[in-house]
This record gives C-alpha cells, structure tokens and sequence, in this order.
C-alpha cells in the first residue's frame, strides 16, 4: 500500500472521528429544550415522581401503567404523594395529556432532541390532534 | 498467572470508582470535560503517530499469503480473491477481510473423525468467529448509535440505526440488540482466554484490561438505560456542549454517567498504546493488502542496495583447470 | 400481576430477563423516597363479576338494530373500515384500499355460518333470515390463549377474554385457534380508514390482531358496554356465577344455545333463539 | 516441553495441575534438547561470505561465546528491521493473541510443546520489542512488575537462547498464517529472528554450510564443476540404457534458448536424481521433435536459495547468479525446476532483489506459441506451467501406461502452495500421465497443506526427532490415502521434500515411495527412437514387465 | 465376572481416563487441543493416541501376545518416541492403567490386572526401543541417501567420512 494511499486513509479516519465537532459547527444546532408547563399543569405543581425522577423513569413509570391497566383491570394510580391519577396516557382529565395539554410541547420537546421515538403514539392518540 | 487477569479486573474496578466518586465529590468539571478532551487528543495523536510510524517503514518486497491457484496458463482458473493479481481482487480481498474476518473463519469448517465419519463438529473455533464478528459489530453499532448525543438534530441515519437495533420492541425502553450481543460476546471472548487452556498461556494483562475495560463501558451504559435510569436530556445537553467546544455541566448529570464517560475516555486514550490499534493494522498487512504478482510486475524496494557476488569470472578462475578438464566451456583458456 | 409477568418472562427469555426485572428495581427505589408507597387500584363504580356473560336475545333483533349495533361498538372502538375513503390530505402515502381486509367486533352472521353444527335440513326457516350477533365468545377454555406465544392474549380473572395490543407480535396463532373467526388481523395501518377518532380508545396499528374487549375499559367506569346500550334491550351482560344476576334469570326463563357448544371451549355468550 | 520428570513424579500425574507458570518467565534456562536442535554453524562456513562473529561455539554449552555488545547488536538490529520492513512493524504491534494460529502449526502437533505456537514463536520477539521500543513498555519498566503486566521483557542470555531454539524450530511454512484475521506471517518474523541471530554468529550449520558451498561452488553441496558434470552424464547412461537414447545435455552454452536451473537436491539426492532424469528425457524429446535448445550452467547450478534461511542480504547474493548467468549466456529467459523455497524467492524477492532482467525476453513456449504473462517481469517459468502448457496444446506424447502401478497422491509444498499459488499446474499434469490419482483430506493440502516438517534449513540429521514429529500432521494424511486407496506414490514438486520426506515415509507410512513430479513425466514421455522400455527410471520393471516367478 | 468381561464392560471408561492421563502428559496447554476429539488430520496426536489406547484395550479384553500387544501399542509410542520425551516419561501412560484400573474395575481383579499392565509396558519398552532403533537407521541412510548412494553410482565418493554422514558434531 503506497504512503499516499494510507494518508489518505488516516485523513479519512481523523475526519471520522472528528465529525461530531465539525458536523455541528457546518450545520446549526438545536439548543437543548426546557420543557413548558402549560394548562392545568402549571397550577396543580403536583405530579406522580418528582422532577428528576420523571425526567428520567417516566417511561418505566408508563410501562407499569399499562400492565396495571390492561393485565389487572386497575385504573387507578394513588402516588406516593397522595395524590390519584388516572393511569392513562391520553384518555380523561387525570391522564397525562389530560394535565400536560401540548404533546408537542411537552413529550415531543425532549423525545426529538434525543433521538427517542416511543412507539405510543402509533395507537395512543392525542385528543388535540383530532378535530 | 492470576495477576494476568485479576490486575487489569481491579484496574477497571478503581478507574470506575475513582470517577464516580470523584463526580459526586464535584470533579464532574474533569471527567466530563478536561478528561475526555485529553483522550480525544491522545487517541487521534497517537493514532496517527503510529500509523505515520508504519506507513514510514517500508515495503521492501511483495510477500502476499497466497492462499488459491495463481494466474498462470489462461486456462487454468485462477483464485481472483485468495490469490488475486490485480487491485480489484485485493480489494475484495481486504474487504472480505476486514467485514467478515475471512482468514479467521478458515478456522471453522467441519472436521470428521474415524469413528464418526459422517457426523459432522463445529470446533469451538467457529464460535471465535461468530463472537469476534458479533463483537464488533455491535461495537460499531453501539458507537454510532451514541451519534444521537452529538447531533441535534439528530441525523436521520442514527435514527434509522435505532430504529432497527430496536427492532424487537421489548420493553420500555425499548432493548436494542447490541446491547444485548456486545456484552454476551465480550463474555465469551473473556471465557476463552480464561477457561481455554492455551489461550489462558498466551493472554497478557494487555489483553484482558481491553475486555474489562469495554465491558465495563457497556454494563454501565446498560445500567443508565434500563436500570438505574439517568436524565438523557441533561446529559445531551452536556455531550453537545463538548462537541460545540462550548462545555457545560448542566444539573442532573448521573454519577453513573461520569462513570461511563470516564472509562470511554480511558479506552480511547489506551487506544493507540496497544494491542488494539489492530483496526488500523488490518487496512496494513503486506500478507494481504498486496496482489501475488511480482512475476509479471517488478515490485520496487527503495532500500536496495548492491550486494557483493561470487561473480562467473571468479568462479571461472577457480574451477578453470578442472572445466577444461572435463569439456566444459570457458570464458578465457587459459 | 407478578405472576402472569414471570409466567411471560419464560417465553421471551434471557434478554427480556434485564428488561422485565427493570421497573421492579425502579419502583423499589422509587418508593423509597416517598413517605407512603404508591398504590394501583380499581375504581370506585367498576363493575364485577366472577365471570361476565352475555345473553342475547335474537328475536328482539332486526337487520336495522343490528347495524347500530355494530356500528356503536365499532365507532367507539376505533375500529376501522376499509371501504372508509381515505383523507388524502392527511394520508398522502396511503395505498389505495383493499375490500377484502375487514375488521370486526360484532356483526350478524347467517344461523349456517354461526351455528354449523346446529344445521339441519328441516330446519325452521326462519332462521335462516335472523341476524345472529356474533362476537368473541370469551371462552372459559379459550384456545387462542394457549395458542399465544407472548401471552398478549390472555383471560382475565374475571372471565374476560382480554388483548394486550402492547404485546402482540402479529404472529396470528390466535387467529388460527379461535374456533369462531372473532379476530382480524391489521394487515396495514388502521388509522387513515376510521373516519372518526374516538379520542377514549387507542387506535391499533400495524401488525396486531383485534377483537371484543367486552368493553372492559367501560366496565371498569360502572358502564355497561356499547352494544348493550345500543341493543334496546336484546343484549344483557351479567356475572354468570352469580344465581341472581340478570344473565342467570334470562337463562333460567329460556331456552338457549351457544356456538359450538361441542368444541368445549365454553363460550360466555348465549343466544335466545 | 514439561520439565524431565521422575518415572515417580509422572505416575502421579494423572491429576495434573491446572496453572502451569507463565511462559515470560526464563528463570530455568531453556532446555535445548537433543534430537530438537541443529548443530551450530562451523566457523569456516560463516566466514565464507564474510558473516560477522563466525567462532566455534555450541548450544548446548552454557557459554555461547557471544560478542560482548550482543544486546546492541540485536537492539540495534531490531530497530533497522523496523524501519526497513513494514511487516515486521506492523506484525510487532497489531496481534491481539486470538489464537487462531495456535493449533495449525505441525510442529505444535507434532511436538506438543506450547512454545510451538506460532503466536508465542512471535512473542519471543514481541516481548523484547514492547520492552525496548515501545512507550508503555518504557513507562512499564519503571513500574515494580510493570514488565511482567505488559509481556515485556528484557533481552537476556535465556531469552537469546530461547530464541535460537524456537526460531530454528519453525520451517517457515506459513500455514499459520493462512488463519490469521491480521495476516500476521509468522514466517516473516522467523525470518527476522534469525537475520537478528545471524548478526551475532548464531546460525545452524545445516544452512550455514550449503550457504558457502553455493556461494562459491555454485551449490548447495558444494559440487565442484566437473563432477556436476558426470554426474549428468551418469544419469544420461542410465537413461540410456533404460530407453536407448542419448540424452545428453548441453552446459553453459552460449545463445541457448532456455537457461534451466534447478535445485542441486535434484542432482545429487534420491529420489531426486530420479526427477532430474525426467527432465533430461523432457529436454530431449523437445530438442529432437522441435528444436528447443536448452542449456545448463555449473555456475548456476543452484535453484535453491539457503540465504533465504539466512538473512535478505545472503538470499539476494546467492540469487544473483542465476539473472548473472542468464545475462553472459544471453538466453530469452529462464526456466526453474521443481522446488519450493527456490519458487518462493523467485516468486517473491528475486525482481525486486536482483532485477529488472530487461536483458531477457518475456517468456514465450516456443513450441505451444503461449506467452507466460504472469512471468513477463522475471522472466523466469515453472517447468510445472512449461509441462501443463505443453500437454495442454498435445505437444507431448505420453503413455500413461508406465505408470500404472503408481497410486499417486500429491503433496503441496508450503512455499510453491502459500508464497506463489502453483496448486492446479502440477495436479493437471499427474492427472495426464497416471491413472490413478488420489487428494488427501482437504484441510491438508493446497493453501492448508502441512509442511514436511524439514524445510527453512532443517533437514538435517541430528534434529531427527524434531523433524519425525513436525511431519506427523503430513503423514497422517498420506497414510490416510494410503489406507484408504492404496496410495503409494507422493508426488512433490520440492527437492526438500523430496530428501525429507522418504525418510518420513519410512518412519510413519513404510509403504509409500516419494516421487518427483517430472519422474513421473519421464517415465511416461515417448522419446522419439526409443526401444521398448521395461524398466522405469528407478530400474524397477515396468507394470507388465515384471519377470515371471 | 472374570477379569475380561469387566475389561469389555468397563471399556468406554477406562478408555476414557486413560486417554485423559496420557494426554495429560503433554503441558496444559497442549493438552486441550490434543484432547479434543475433532479432526484426525488437524490434531493427529490427538487422533492416534485414543485409536491406539482403544485397539491395546479391546487387545487386552481379548486373546492377545506380546507380539500383537507391540504391533497395537506401535502408533502411539511412534509418535512419543520422537518427541521431547525421556524413554521413562514415553513409556508412562501405560503405567497410568493400573492406577485407573483400581477406580474402575472390581478390586478382586486387581492383581490379575496389575501383570496384565506389566506385559503391556514391557511391550511398550520393546516398540520404544525399536522406534528408537529406526530413528538412528534413519539418520544413518538418509544421509547416505543424500548424497553417497548418488556419489557413490557415479564413482565420485572418496573420502567421505562418518563423521561428515553424522553431521557436523565436533564443531
């Protein structure tokens, strides 16, 4: 193999692995979401975990839920905080989009900038989307 | 003879303690970004240091590893791939190399006994193969996965990349397969270098330390995403701070995550100290990158030099008596 | 719960292992932070049963009441309808319509096709213009829960024949085992064929079987189910076990027959002929 | 091997031990054992071609009167491979001990000795290489049993000595490195090894000795002229007598079509005088039907090259006399006889090393019309291609028939088989004059075949039980054949195997006869007035001609 | 139940732990890949030492000599006898029977076993010593075959010494 074929090679190579660096300063970055609390969430303060808690476990929390709901017939989720929630994703007032009203705004924000892309809402529907 | 193993064990073991304490004691400011800068600078000098090092010695002559029939008479088939004579066959020579470990799996054909002739066994060598090609490729899947915590937004590629190694949709979060296959593999690899005799007599420390150090970066990542859960977004936040060269340690980084990061960024800067800049010496190897055609094309080596010969004309002088002796022809007759 | 979780774990083997054992250790450490622990429980106002049967009355049932019927469990259910024109507007990609693929939940179906066994030369003729509701039996042996591999069928302790969407792997043992034709198979995406999204119910999506829930997710609010609401009064729900519910008390006054009775699957759904 | 153990000791062994110490450590001398090792090179051998530190020494003595600088000698030594050889480099840093390689060398087999494997043949070398020329080997030297945590260690006496051992033990087949995922040819490190060893004066004499003779005589054995000579002639008398025809060839002549080199093995040993007399018939029938005017030299009259088993440098002066010789005759070009290494330095080094022969013509058969494209830069042929091109186009006349109680299977020679890739040529040939034609097992022949256990200058005498043990691989496979079909000829196109492996064969398959490729060619090749035959050419009768009882 | 019968009855063991002993022999290390049980060609040691081991047993439990006893013992002591193996360490693995034969078998045959095992190790000695015989006739008309059976037809050969047949010792 001839020196410039592995110049060319290794080039190629610390290009590579420089691409994260460069690949975001030639295109622009999304900066990172905050996400809002909007409607009856703002007021009620309140949620099932506590902030960090959800930011990180939600979707074990979901995963529960859904077992509870479809396997036990049990509907109803009393937190640790005392608090009851109606354990669906999208269905009723004490429902997740029943609190937290913009899907876009609060789920999508987050889900998006990380590359999450639960399959949920394949079947679960967003009662703002349906005219 | 434990030592071999049980150092590199304990070495992982503190290097994980050491960072996931320090970030709790508030060095989070190093293992999430001096540290990582380091090794990213570490990794690429000495990388191309070595590879420069290489490619600065030379090729003096043209030694390929024939392994099938050689052009010869037209009518004789020749083996283009193992015994290839033009640069298209070596091409797919080394790609055959380099994605599917060809030489390696050589290894793991069936074999026949005397007493069993028709039954046919798979030496332990074919799982050699099958792991060491499951390794890395979920290595490699894993690695540009975590594409998704350098690019915002994130490429459409990494996600296409998820969207099939979460494939079986099990779970919540989804599994994703590499994450399954790279650790099982890595066990194996390390059950073969414990457990098989031979290969335990030729293991080094510097073997083993990369196997713990790789499945300690993998048990860890597999803790944050399915275990002990940590806050992504906060550590995207962070990850796209260092690839901006605008870094930042947002609140809510686990532990756990400096952890990780701190033992990647150990790999990367082991990287080019060892065994493992193999992936740079696989592209290298003259026994393969090279066509087994120095017959019909002079290969040149640019440090010949001229040696001295027992030339015909002293050999005449020598032996000149006894040649003309027994008829044979001679230069001078006399 | 833990049960049927293990149970499921022994199908989907080692790596779901990791997964399964996830939340278990989340909501460990979970609960640990608050004082008391979290709780799952039923509502207030769902209704019981030891095993819930349904008793449906033929001869209060015209063509005209069974289409609303259906109709009123469909609407509700999401249940789409592939002779539904597609919005293109919101659909761009969809392919054009296959009539043959069809979804139901309850339907009429011709005494012959219902009752095969029960077929008979001399029969009275009548009944072969009845229109027969037939729907998923809920059987007490039901064969498409042996038949699943992942267990996202399964019978419910209160005798209901239940789908869990999440699981389903498409693979349609189900289908093959059920002795009836209750279930239908997505074979593309349902959603651009309902022409009105029940914001209540999940829509499915592609690759997963469906069928009668029974309206669990109405009894579990003290509502009755929506074919029994839309039936005038043809269709009755109650616990069979109990002597004194409603469903006993029909079967006691009449004469009634089930589908298949031979196969032993024991449907939970009679029909008063 | 484990160390000498009481007859006591070993009864006790049934429940032997696990862990068994690791291979860095060197603290009980290496054991050189008798019947495993060659005899240290004579003095007046190395001296011949000016080789440094040329002395009488002997391994088995503790003193190996080394120059007091050897481990700068072999530092520096290591350091100018590095950077004149890529391979070397790259083989130094990239193995990650896979074990791969681990069970494909016939030593290994054969011996049972875990120093054997190819990887760990490699690591006598690497380990020095960490120790003394890589970073993190310098930082581990600072650090109490850093070297032990690396693999490094440092160049000792034992380790020397270990080195000479193991690196003589290895015939530089490169079967090893067929297997390895990296190419790492384990073959080039020995290679390395014992340029490194020669720089100190450490040579065997088996390789040592041909080395001069050759450098001065023409050839390996050291055959002066004229006796090269008669010998030729000898076998020209026996021909006759077997066919009735003069075969009679032509020495350095002038203007010849064709310069024939061939290994001087084939000259002077049996069986390959037997091969040798082949090719006269061949030259023979070609001159008398079609003119080929071919010639040999006494100057040139070594195919082989021992150099090869001795450093670049030796391997490129030896080399040299063949262009040297083809050059003064002014021949069109070269055509080289049935030998292994001889191929793989042609094939490999020789252009590079001693070309370009743009005094030569790009080989054309001038009887087929076929040009040799694959040798148009060498200008040097196969006499396998020569012979496979001539049956091809029906230039020869063949009675298979001679042939008939030959049962023939063949052997590939490792370096024609793994450093050129002639495998079909001479199978095309055997098929087209013999009837019966067996292949051993598949994982020991073409690019798996096993080496003889001889090569890489090691088939000497007083390392026989090196040599027996090394061969067991191959000749499981040939009695295999021979069990199975009754084989009892193997045919080989190297002059090694052809001195090696009879004495295999008579260890380990008593009723197999090892045969030259163009033995076979010129038994069956109908020479132009030839009487009736009823002898071959070992003066065996012929099948049907055998005297009634 | 007489001693022959227990052999035949107890073959696949025995077999299989004498098999284990002799190739624990070799260095662990070795041994793995000697011992396992795949391909005749590309572990040959392997392959011949557990055919050998099982035709000596199957010998053993029926009529033998100590004739056919060598003839059955020859490929594995071959292959010993050229290898790095003092004659006592080549010869051993037979001795490893006795020992295995106590484990196995019922004690009463013990004895009778015992002499068994002394006449097939005095056949091992006797193969040792003809496959070494065959290694010095080896060396000896090999180099004879090299180059003074041709020198010698050619009437060439004159002063060849046995020193220079044997090789180059005194240097």
């Amino acid at each position: 193999m001839t020196k410039n074929m592995i110049m060319g090679g290794l080039a190629v190579f610390v290009l590579a692995v420089l691409s994260p660096f460069w690949f975001n300063m030639v295109t622009t970055t999304q900066a990172a979401p905050e996400p809002e609390l909007l409607g009856p969430a703002k007021e009620a303060k309140k949620c099932v975990l506590d902030t960090y808690e959800m930011r990180a476990n939600h979707m074990s929390l979901l995963d529960e839920w859904r077992d509870a709901v479809v396997r036990d017939a049990d509907r109803i989720y009393v937190a640790a905080n005392g608090h009851a929630f109606n354990m669906s994703l999208s269905t009723g007032e004490n429902s997740c989009l029943g609190c937290h009203e913009d899907k876009a705004k609060f789920c999508d924000a987050c889900h998006t900038y990380t590359s999450v892309d639960p399959y949920c809402w394949e079947c679960h529907t967003n009662p703002k989307e349906i005219e | 003879m434990t030592q071999k193993y049980l150092i590199p064990l304990t070495a992982v073991f503190l290097l994980f303690l050491v960072a996931y304490a320090g970030a709790g004691a508030g060095l989070g400011w190093f293992f999430g970004i001096v540290f990582p800068y380091l090794a990213v600078i570490a990794f690429l000098v000495g990388f191309v240091i070595k590879v420069m090092g290489w490619a600065r010695s030379a090729v003096p002559f043209r030694i390929p590893t024939t392994c099938g029939q050689q052009k010869s008479l037209p009518w004789i088939k020749q083996n283009r791939i193992d015994n290839p004579d033009t640069a298209s066959g070596v091409f797919i020579r080394m790609l055959l190399e380099i994605f599917l470990f060809r030489s390696l799996f050589r290894n793991t054909k069936a074999a026949f006994n005397r007493t069993a002739s028709n039954r046919i066994t798979y030496s332990w060598e074919i799982f050699l193969w099958v792991a060491a090609l499951a390794f890395h490729y979920a290595f490699l899947v894993v690695l540009l996965r975590h594409f998704r915590f350098f690019t915002s937004p994130v490429s459409s590629w990494v996600q296409f990349l998820e969207a099939l190694d979460g494939i079986v949709q099990l779970g919540l979060p989804g599994l994703f397969l590499s994450g399954v296959v790279l650790p099982a593999a890595v066990l194996f690899l390390l059950a073969r270098r414990l457990f098989d005799q031979k290969v335990r007599y030729i293991s080094q420390a510097s073997d083993y330390f990369p196997l713990f150090l790789i499945l300690g970066i993998a048990l860890t990542g597999i803790f944050m995403r399915y275990f002990t859960k940590v806050d992504i977004t906060a550590i995207k936040e962070m990850t796209m701070g260092l690839v901006t060269l605008s870094p930042t340690i947002p609140d809510g980084v686990a532990n756990l995550f400096y952890a990780h990061l701190f033992l990647v960024s150990i790999l990367f800067a082991y990287f080019p100290a060892s065994k493992l800049m193999h992936l740079g010496g696989v592209f290298l190897s003259p026994t393969r990158n090279m066509a087994n055609n120095t017959r019909a094309k002079r290969h040149v080596n640019p440090w010949n030099y001229d040696v001295p010969i027992h030339t015909y004309e002293q050999y005449e002088d020598h032996f000149r008596d006894k040649m003309i002796e027994a008829g044979l022809p001679v230069e001078k007759k006399e | 719960m833990e049960k049927s979780r293990r149970r499921f774990l022994k199908v989907a083997g080692i790596a779901a292992i990791g997964l399964g054992a996830a939340p278990a250790i989340n909501f460990a450490a979970s609960d640990s932070h608050g004082p008391a622990a979290a709780a799952k429980v039923k509502n207030d106002t769902a209704l019981h049963a030891e095993r819930w049967g349904m008793v449906i009355d033929i001869k209060k049932i015209d063509d005209n009441l069974a289409r609303k019927i259906s109709l009123a469990c469909h609407l509700h259910h999401n249940v789409p309808d592939f002779t539904h024109e597609v919005d293109t507007r919101l659909y761009p990609k969809t392919r054009p319509v296959n009539h043959k693929q069809e979804i139901k939940w309850i339907w009429k179906e011709k005494f012959h096709y219902a009752f095969p066994d029960k077929e008979d030369e001399f029969l009275n003729e009548k009944f072969h213009h009845l229109p027969f509701m037939v729907l998923c039996n809920h059987c007490k042996n039901a064969p498409c829960v042996q038949a699943c591999p992942t267990q996202a069928t399964f019978s419910r302790e209160d005798g209901i024949v239940m789908m869990d969407y999440h699981r389903c792997i498409g693979c349609r043992f189900c289908m093959a085992a059920c002795p009836y034709g209750s279930r239908s198979f997505n074979f593309r995406d349902p959603r651009p064929f309902i022409d009105e999204t029940d914001p209540d119910f999940p829509t499915r999506s592609k690759g997963v079987v469906e069928k009668c829930n029974f309206c669990a997710e109405r009894l579990a609010k003290g509502e009755q189910p929506h074919c029994v609401e839309a039936s005038e009064g043809a269709i009755v729900v109650g616990d069979l076990e109990d002597p004194e519910s409603d469903v006993r008390k029909l079967l006691k006054e009449h004469y009634t027959i089930r589908r298949k009775q031979s196969l032993g699957t024991e449907p939970s759904v009679y029909y008063i002929v | 091997m484990a160390d000498e153990l009481t007859p006591d000791e070993l009864l006790d062994k049934i429940d032997y031990g696990t862990d068994s110490g690791n291979w860095l450590d060197t603290t009980k001398s290496v054991q050189i054992r008798p019947g495993m090792y060659c005899y240290a090179a004579k003095p007046e051998s190395v001296e011949t071609l000016g080789l440094p530190n040329a002395r009488s020494w002997n391994p088995t003595e503790e003193d190996w009167k080394l120059p007091d600088n050897w481990q700068q000698i072999i530092h520096d030594g290591i350091k100018e491979r590095l950077e004149k050889f890529r391979t070397f480099k790259i083989f130094m840093d990239v193995c990650v001990r896979c074990g791969a390689c681990a069970d494909k060398c016939h030593f290994f087999l054969g011996t049972g000795d875990p120093k054997n494997m190819p990887v760990l043949r490699a690591e006598l070398l690497r380990s020095v290489y960490r120790n003394d020329f890589t970073t993190a080997g310098k930082i581990l030297q600072k650090i109490p049993g850093g070297q032990r945590l690396g693999g490094n260690r440092p160049l000792t006496l034992d380790v020397l000595k270990e080195m000479w051992y193991y690196f003589f033990q290895c015939t530089e087949c490169r079967r090893c490195s067929v297997f390895c995922p990296y190419g790492i040819d384990t073959a080039e490190i020995t290679i390395m090894g014992r340029e490194l060893l020669n720089l100190l004066g450490l040579n065997i004499d088996w390789i040592a000795t041909p080395v001069s003779n050759c450098y001065t005589t023409g050839n390996h054995l050291g055959i002066q002229p004229h006796a090269f000579k008669d010998m030729l002639e000898f076998f020209v008398e026996d021909i006759e007598d077997i066919t009735g025809v003069d075969c009679t060839p032509q020495f350095q002549k002038k203007g010849a079509d064709i310069l024939f080199v061939t290994p001087s093995g084939d000259v002077f040993a049996d069986p390959g005088t037997y091969t040798c007399q082949g090719y006269l018939i061949l030259f023979q029938y070609l001159k008398e039907k079609y003119g080929l005017d071919v010639t040999w030299s006494t100057y040139a009259s070594e195919g082989g090259n021992f150099g090869f088993f001795t450093s670049h440098e030796t391997m490129k002066r030896l080399n040299a006399k063949m262009y040297y010789e083809a050059k003064r005759l002014g021949v069109k070009w070269i055509l080289g006889g049935e030998c292994g290494h001889m191929w793989r330095v042609i094939n490999q080094y020789m252009d590079t090393m001693n070309g370009p022969a743009d005094f030569l013509e790009v080989p054309v058969n001038p009887i087929t019309g076929t040009k040799f494209e694959n040798a148009k830069s060498t200008k040097m042929v196969h006499i396998a291609e020569f012979t496979a091109d001539l049956i091809k186009h029906g230039k020869l006349e063949l009675d298979k028939s001679r042939n008939a109680n030959r049962i023939v299977t063949f052997h590939d020679s490792c370096n024609p088989a793994r450093g050129m890739g002639i495998l079909d040529e001479p199978r095309y040939v055997i098929q087209n004059v013999c009837d019966h034609f067996y292949e051993m097992p598949p994982n020991t022949i073409r690019e798996q075949t096993f080496c003889c256990g001889s090569g890489a200058g090691l088939n000497a005498g007083e390392n026989i039980e090196l040599r027996m043990a090394g061969a067991l691989p191959r000749a499981t496979a040939v009695k295999y054949v021979h069990e199975k079909f009754g084989v009892n000829s193997l045919c080989t196109i190297c002059a090694i195997d052809r001195a090696a492996l009879p004495t295999m064969c008579e260890y380990w398959v008593p009723e197999v006869d090892v045969i030259g490729l163009h033995e076979l060619v010129g038994n069956a090749l109908i020479l132009p007035g030839e009487k009736e035959r009823t002898e071959d050419l070992r003066m065996e009768p012929l099948p049907g001609c055998e005297e009634e009882e | 139940m007489t001693l022959k019968q227990s052999l035949t009855q107890n073959h696949d063991q025995l077999l299989k732990k004498w098999f284990q002993a002799t190739i624990d022999t070799y260095p662990p290390q070795s041994a793995r890949i000697l011992g396992k049980d795949v391909d005749r060609f590309d572990n040959p040691v392997g392959a011949v030492t557990r055919e050998t081991l099982e035709d000596v047993l199957h010998l053993l439990a029926s009529d033998y000599t100590s004739d056919t006893l060598e003839k059955a013992l020859d490929p594995v002591i071959r292959i010993r006898a050229v290898q790095a193996f003092s004659a006592a360490e080549a010869v051993s693995f037979i001795f490893f029977l006795k020992k295995i034969g106590e484990t196995v078998m019922d004690s009463a045959h013990t004895r009778e076993f015992d002499r068994m095992v002394d006449q097939v190790v005095l056949a091992g000695f006797n193969r040792l010593m003809k496959c070494r015989e065959d290694i010095f006739l080896l060396k000896a008309t090999e180099s004879k075959r090299r180059i003074h059976a041709a020198f010698e037809r050619a009437g060439l050969v004159k002063e060849l010494k046995e020193e220079d047949l044997l090789g180059s010792k005194k240097s």
